[in-house]
């Protein structure tokens, strides 16, 4: 019988590593594809950002900038469907823009899967991907006075004068809010360098995890007024808007990870005790 | 001739480059840039060394029918395939070269395997933090503690977690720990240096007269 | 440092030019609001001085300035201009933004500057109406330096390093002082290759993924020459697969050393030096394939590893072999002090070769380094009693820029 | 191997290479989606074991590596920086070319400063002609030499003298710490004593292990706290016995020893530390391979 024991304990001790594999696979796999939605804690910053949004009246127009690319896709975009998530369901009108070149597509997929998908947003009238401009600061500070000049045809090569929802866009005055979706140069800390101050913008800013402590001062100065945080602040924005979705799956495996890599070692501790008392 | 020469020319570059650092004079620091270009152009004929290495040991496994010789014809085939587009074609951003061959086969492969390391921080979590000695014991408790502060749940656990997890990690122990290996190994690294400046250590350079 | 200075005024001016790209298109209509609103003109900037950039290559000038008196609001920048003579024409050099107050004449710029030629300069404020132009100063000229004052810590401890080594040279060489303490991941290559002896299995050998301008692979093709030799004593094939292509001579060198010094070059095969891939991942494939494959029992991962190490290890511990690994990537050595059996850390990398040959002449530098941090520890004290009581100029000493 | 596998790999490769150089499919996401996904699930097969299909990925990934890695460097290092100028000198005469640069010194005339690298790169690649192999020895005494020199100052610069700088620290700062540092010694002594004369001798028993506990944990808890009391103070010491650690010409025994401990304690801290760190990092990239692999689920299903 001990020694039955004895034997369980060892196997368990030193179990063969594809178990833990599996479980890995499961705890990180399975709420991306069937989401739990652990509960979460919204941090200050997305607070700030969540409510920027919600104080603005129904139909606000924002003006949207997507400066990321497929490499920080995982982090970024779903903070991006999040953003228009709320947008939308508060009727606002987006007008999009890029600095990155590879920014549109990831734009156009996000307004595809959200706003045309779910709430029937007509193009050129609810909302309108500008597309890409080449130019960085130098764009920023033209919008200050101009986006008309600055992009005089949208994504898709239409000129702006044949988009109605251009046709009440001005400078940055036009917007109550500019969403900038940062992962790197130029971006949050150009458009707070260069523009936040001069054309007194209300800047929020969704950034990857890396950008973190870099724009933590910005927001401790009020320069940026809310802003998500990398896949845990995409996770807590998703929370608040009451619409978990690709970041709140993204955290709940981390989450699943982490507790199951902490339960490996508690319970190899416990089989290690256990198998020494047996033996002892 | 054999191993007098190349230690004359360690020893050298290895003293100029030494000097160098403290004479900001444009001209001395020129000839420093130089070299540095040098080296990157004779680093970058070694590739043909390198490719020379995996064609001549598949091939002869191939050759010689060793096990999983069609493997080995798998890589040479794919290495010469991808080397003809990439040298006719160039290595521009918009070709076949890197859009397909580059983006959809090395990408994804390179992605996947970062990605089983997931996998084996878990196994090795499993197996390794198992308090036997005072050293695993530190270990183990450490980590599971930056670990916990690292997620949500920590946190509504109790709320000190998250800052926990950042002191240890930014201002307390991992910050002079990695201090003390820092300048230790500096130190290693500063003798290294110069016991190949100096040719005290001559072993690598083979044998010869 | 140096280019950290040199490209920063570099970027504001190029950003510069960009932006005035732009204002000259944006200058109508503000023109028309600040004639509305009745502008006064632009002042110069005040207080401009030229002088030889401090500790360069003699190739620049500094030129700096205070803003102009009075509220600017609509000041854009400065502009920079030069010229060989105070009554020649002056040409523009540069151009910063209204936050910086100082500039450099560098040989990045189109206008360069020529050793020891007299210049003068002028500094102008500009905004969308125009600039104001300050006096001439000047003349300045560019003279080169030969030593870097701010690097003298530095030679210090370069001189005190080598006097301690020579002086150690000489007492090792009497056969005194010969201890090192025991390392045990040193200690331990014996037996591993004994092991794979046993076990009638490849020993295989992994110099880390950087090239070789890293110091790590270096020092780890000195280890391959001791652990080449081991392997041939004991007569078990070594496996060196080599993730950059200038590594590979090396390796072979280094490998080929190895069992002549262990008198047996005849067994040496050049086929098991192998190249496998520049790319860290197919790299590190291609090494998950040779452990599983040809079953190596012995693993040495010496070198500068990165996320490469855990797979490697983990993997390397599932076939059951002794692994001893030593690098000096703080961030890998957790992974490696987890899953391998021994682990050379940091410096015990560096000291393997002293202590494997026991040479006097490798121990000299290996004492060196244990006086350098007697000299360190005794600095940290006494350094922090001085800042305890706000004498601050041995950090004011040890900044370096 | 049984040959059926190699039936199996042909047909692998085969529709790879179709998907790939056939011009139909490149309209086709899904082509992307498609090889993409197959290669990960081949290499995540690895970790269940080793198998054909992880063979035909790991060799494809070594052969298409190198020849990138390899391209790359003709491309973009050999031919412009080294090749194509001698080769322009060479054929041009080279006066234009050089009577445009700037001679440092005057010491080589440029053209011959450009030809040099040429030479080594040459003499490396005479390994692969035997009998005078042994030159390209030259072309590494050059790369070692250059790295030694280099890295001697770097080192010396950020991780020594760098990190010796940021480590020169009030130790004991803040109003009326003195005070409170003076407190936390006498308690530190208390301890020490308490150890030396109580603990220590203490025979085997329940009442024994439950007198060390709370000594032990009264350590910890006063460690902890003066740790986070006196950061600065923590750090100077915390480093002088990572220091002493790393220590090679005595023995560790007796004092030294003990600080020792300390030392190497405080490095498993620190491993400890980056290794729950990173975690997160490794998820996250599990996460993003797995959410592609999703797509490719959804675009079949």
């Amino acid at each position: 019988m001990a020694d039955d024991k004895q034997s369980w304990l060892n196997r368990m001790a030193n179990l063969d590593k594809r178990w833990v594999f599996l479980c890995i696979l499961l705890a990180v796999g399975f709420p991306l594809f069937f989401p739990i939605g652990l509960p979460m804690r919204p941090s200050q910053p997305v607070k700030d950002f969540y409510e920027v949004l919600q104080a603005l009246p129904d139909g606000s127009m924002i003006l949207l900038s997507g400066d990321y690319d497929p490499g920080t896709k995982a982090e970024l975009y779903p903070q991006n469907v999040a953003i228009l998530q709320q947008a939308c369901k508060k009727h606002m009108k987006v007008v999009a823009i890029a600095l990155w070149p590879t920014g549109p597509p990831m734009l156009e997929r996000a307004f595809n899967e959200v706003a045309v998908g779910q709430y029937g947003y007509k193009y050129g009238v609810d909302y309108v991907n500008l597309g890409f401009k080449e130019g960085r600061e130098a764009v920023m500070v033209e919008m200050g006075r101009s986006i008309r000049h600055a992009f005089p045809r949208d994504f898709y090569g239409t000129p702006i004068s044949q988009i109605p929802l251009m046709d009440k866009v001005e400078n940055y005055n036009s917007f109550p809010v500019l969403i900038d979706i940062s992962a790197g140069y130029p971006g949050t800390k150009e458009f707070v360098q260069y523009t936040q101050g001069r054309f007194n913008i209300t800047l929020l800013s969704a950034a990857p995890a890396v950008s973190v402590p870099e724009f933590s001062a910005y927001y401790q100065s009020r320069q940026i007024s809310g802003m998500l945080t990398g896949i845990a602040g995409g996770a807590e924005y998703e929370a608040l808007i009451g619409h978990p979705a690709l970041s709140a799956r993204a955290m709940d495996g981390i989450s699943f990870g982490h507790l199951v890599i902490i339960l490996f070692i508690l319970l190899g501790n416990v089989f290690h005790f256990l198998g020494k008392r047996t033996s002892a | 001739m054999k191993r007098q020469i190349p230690l004359l020319i360690t020893f050298f570059f290895g003293i100029f480059m030494i000097i160098q650092y403290f004479i900001p004079h444009h001209g001395v620091n020129e000839w420093g840039g130089r070299f540095q270009g040098w080296t990157i152009i004779v680093l970058a004929f070694a590739y043909v060394l390198g490719v020379a290495n995996v064609l001549r040991i598949s091939l002869e496994k191939v050759y010689r029918k060793e096990a999983d010789w069609p493997f080995k014809l798998v890589t040479c085939i794919s290495l010469v395939l991808m080397m003809g587009i990439g040298l006719v074609e160039g290595v521009g951003e918009d070709t076949f070269f890197v859009r397909r061959l580059y983006n959809q086969l090395y990408v994804p492969m390179g992605a996947t395997m970062y990605s089983t390391l997931a996998f084996f921080i878990a196994s090795a979590a499993y197996r390794a933090f198992r308090i036997r000695t005072w050293h695993a014991a530190l270990l183990a408790v450490t980590a599971m503690l930056v670990m916990i502060g690292r997620i949500p749940i920590g946190q509504g656990i109790w709320s000190g977690f998250p800052r926990l997890s950042d002191w240890i990690m930014f201002e307390g122990p991992n910050m002079v720990g990695q201090r003390a290996i820092l300048i230790g190994a500096a130190l290693g690294a500063i003798s290294t240096g110069l016991k190949m400046v100096f040719g005290i250590e001559r072993s690598y350079l083979g044998s010869g007269d | 440092m140096r280019s950290m200075q040199f490209s920063m005024p570099k970027a504001c001016a190029a950003l510069c030019l960009v932006l005035s790209a732009f204002s000259g298109s944006l200058a109508e209509p503000i023109l028309g609001d600040q004639q509305a609103a009745g502008v006064r003109a632009l002042l110069p900037p005040r207080d401009v001085q030229a002088m030889d950039t401090p500790r360069d290559g003699g190739l620049s000038l500094t030129i700096r300035w205070q803003p102009p008196s009075g509220e600017e609001a609509g000041l854009l920048g400065y502009r920079i201009y030069r010229a060989d003579s105070p009554n020649w024409e002056f040409r523009l050099v540069g151009q910063v933004d209204r936050n910086t107050m100082e500039y450099q004449n560098i040989p990045n710029d189109s206008i360069k500057v020529q050793m020891g030629k007299e210049y003068y300069y002028k500094v102008a404020a500009y905004d969308s109406l125009g600039e104001a132009m300050s006096e001439a100063v000047g003349p300045v000229k560019s003279r080169p330096t030969w030593f870097d004052i701010h690097r003298l810590p530095i030679l210090v401890a370069i001189v005190l390093f080598f006097g301690s080594v020579l002086v150690f040279f000489r007492i090792t060489k009497r056969g005194k002082g010969l201890f090192i303490r025991r390392i045990a991941g040193i200690a331990a290559m014996e037996e591993a290759v004994g092991r794979a002896t046993e076990l009638g299995r490849p020993v295989l050998y992994v110099p880390g993924i950087m090239d070789v301008d890293n110091i790590q692979t270096i020092a780890s093709m000195v280890i391959l020459v001791d652990v080449a030799k081991l392997a041939a004593q004991y007569d078990v094939p070594i496996i060196v697969p080599l993730n950059r292509a200038f590594v590979v001579p090396m390796a072979e060198e280094s490998v080929r050393q190895g069992f002549l010094n262990a008198g047996r070059p005849d067994s040496y095969d050049p086929d098991n030096v192998r190249y496998l891939s520049d790319e860290q991942f197919a790299f590190t494939a291609g090494v998950n394939g040779i452990m599983v494959r040809e079953k190596t029992a012995a693993h040495f991962f010496l070198g500068a590893f990165f996320a490469e190490s855990l797979i490697l290890s983990e993997m390397g511990f599932s076939t059951g072999a002794i692994q001893i690994a030593g690098t000096a990537n703080i961030h890998q050595l957790p992974f490696f002090v987890v899953a391998c059996d021994y682990t050379l850390i940091g410096e015990e990398f560096y000291a393997a070769t002293a202590y494997i040959s026991k040479d006097p002449q490798l121990l000299g530098p290996l004492k060196g380094a244990d006086f350098m941090k007697v000299v360190i520890m005794a600095l940290l004290v006494v350094g922090s009693l001085l800042e305890l009581f706000g004498v601050h100029w041995l950090t004011g000493l040890l900044t370096l820029s | 191997m049984a040959p059926r596998n190699f039936i199996i790999l042909a047909i692998i490769a085969a529709v790879i290479l179709v998907m790939l150089f056939t011009g139909a499919f490149s309209d086709f996401q899904s082509l992307k989606l498609w090889v993409g996904a197959l290669l990960t699930l081949m290499i995540f097969s690895f970790l269940y074991k080793d198998n054909p299909f992880y063979k035909f990925a790991e060799h494809l990934f070594v052969g298409v590596s190198a020849a990138y890695w390899m391209t790359k460097g003709i491309q973009t290092t050999l031919w412009p920086n080294c090749l194509r100028p001698v080769l322009l000198d060479w054929f041009q005469g080279g006066a234009a070319s050089v009577a445009a640069d700037h001679l440092p010194f005057g010491v080589l005339p440029y053209g011959v400063a450009r030809v040099i690298p040429a030479v080594f790169g040459l003499i490396l690649l005479t390994r692969l002609i035997g009998p005078i192999g042994w030159l390209s020895r030259w072309a590494m005494a050059f790369i070692i030499g250059y790295a030694a020199g280099t890295n001697f100052t770097r080192y010396l610069q950020s991780d020594f003298v760098g990190q010796i700088y940021n480590t020169l620290l009030p130790v004991v700062n803040g109003p009326g710490a003195f005070g409170v540092f003076v407190a936390y010694a006498v308690i530190a002594a208390a301890l020490i004593l308490a150890y030396r004369f109580l603990i220590a001798g203490l025979q085997r028993g329940a009442g024994a292990v439950t007198t060390r506990s709370i000594f032990w944990i009264a350590t910890v808890v006063f460690v902890l706290l003066f740790a986070t009391k006196f950061p600065n103070l923590t750090v100077v010491t915390g480093v002088i016995c990572g220091l002493i650690y790393f220590f090679f010409s005595v023995e560790h025994k007796g004092l030294f020893g003990w600080t020792s401990r300390i030392g190497i304690y405080m490095l498993m801290l620190a491993f400890g530390a980056t290794f729950g760190y990173t975690v997160m990092a490794r998820i996250s990239l599990l996460i993003g391979r797995m959410s592609d692999l999703g797509t490719w689920l959804g675009r079949v299903f």
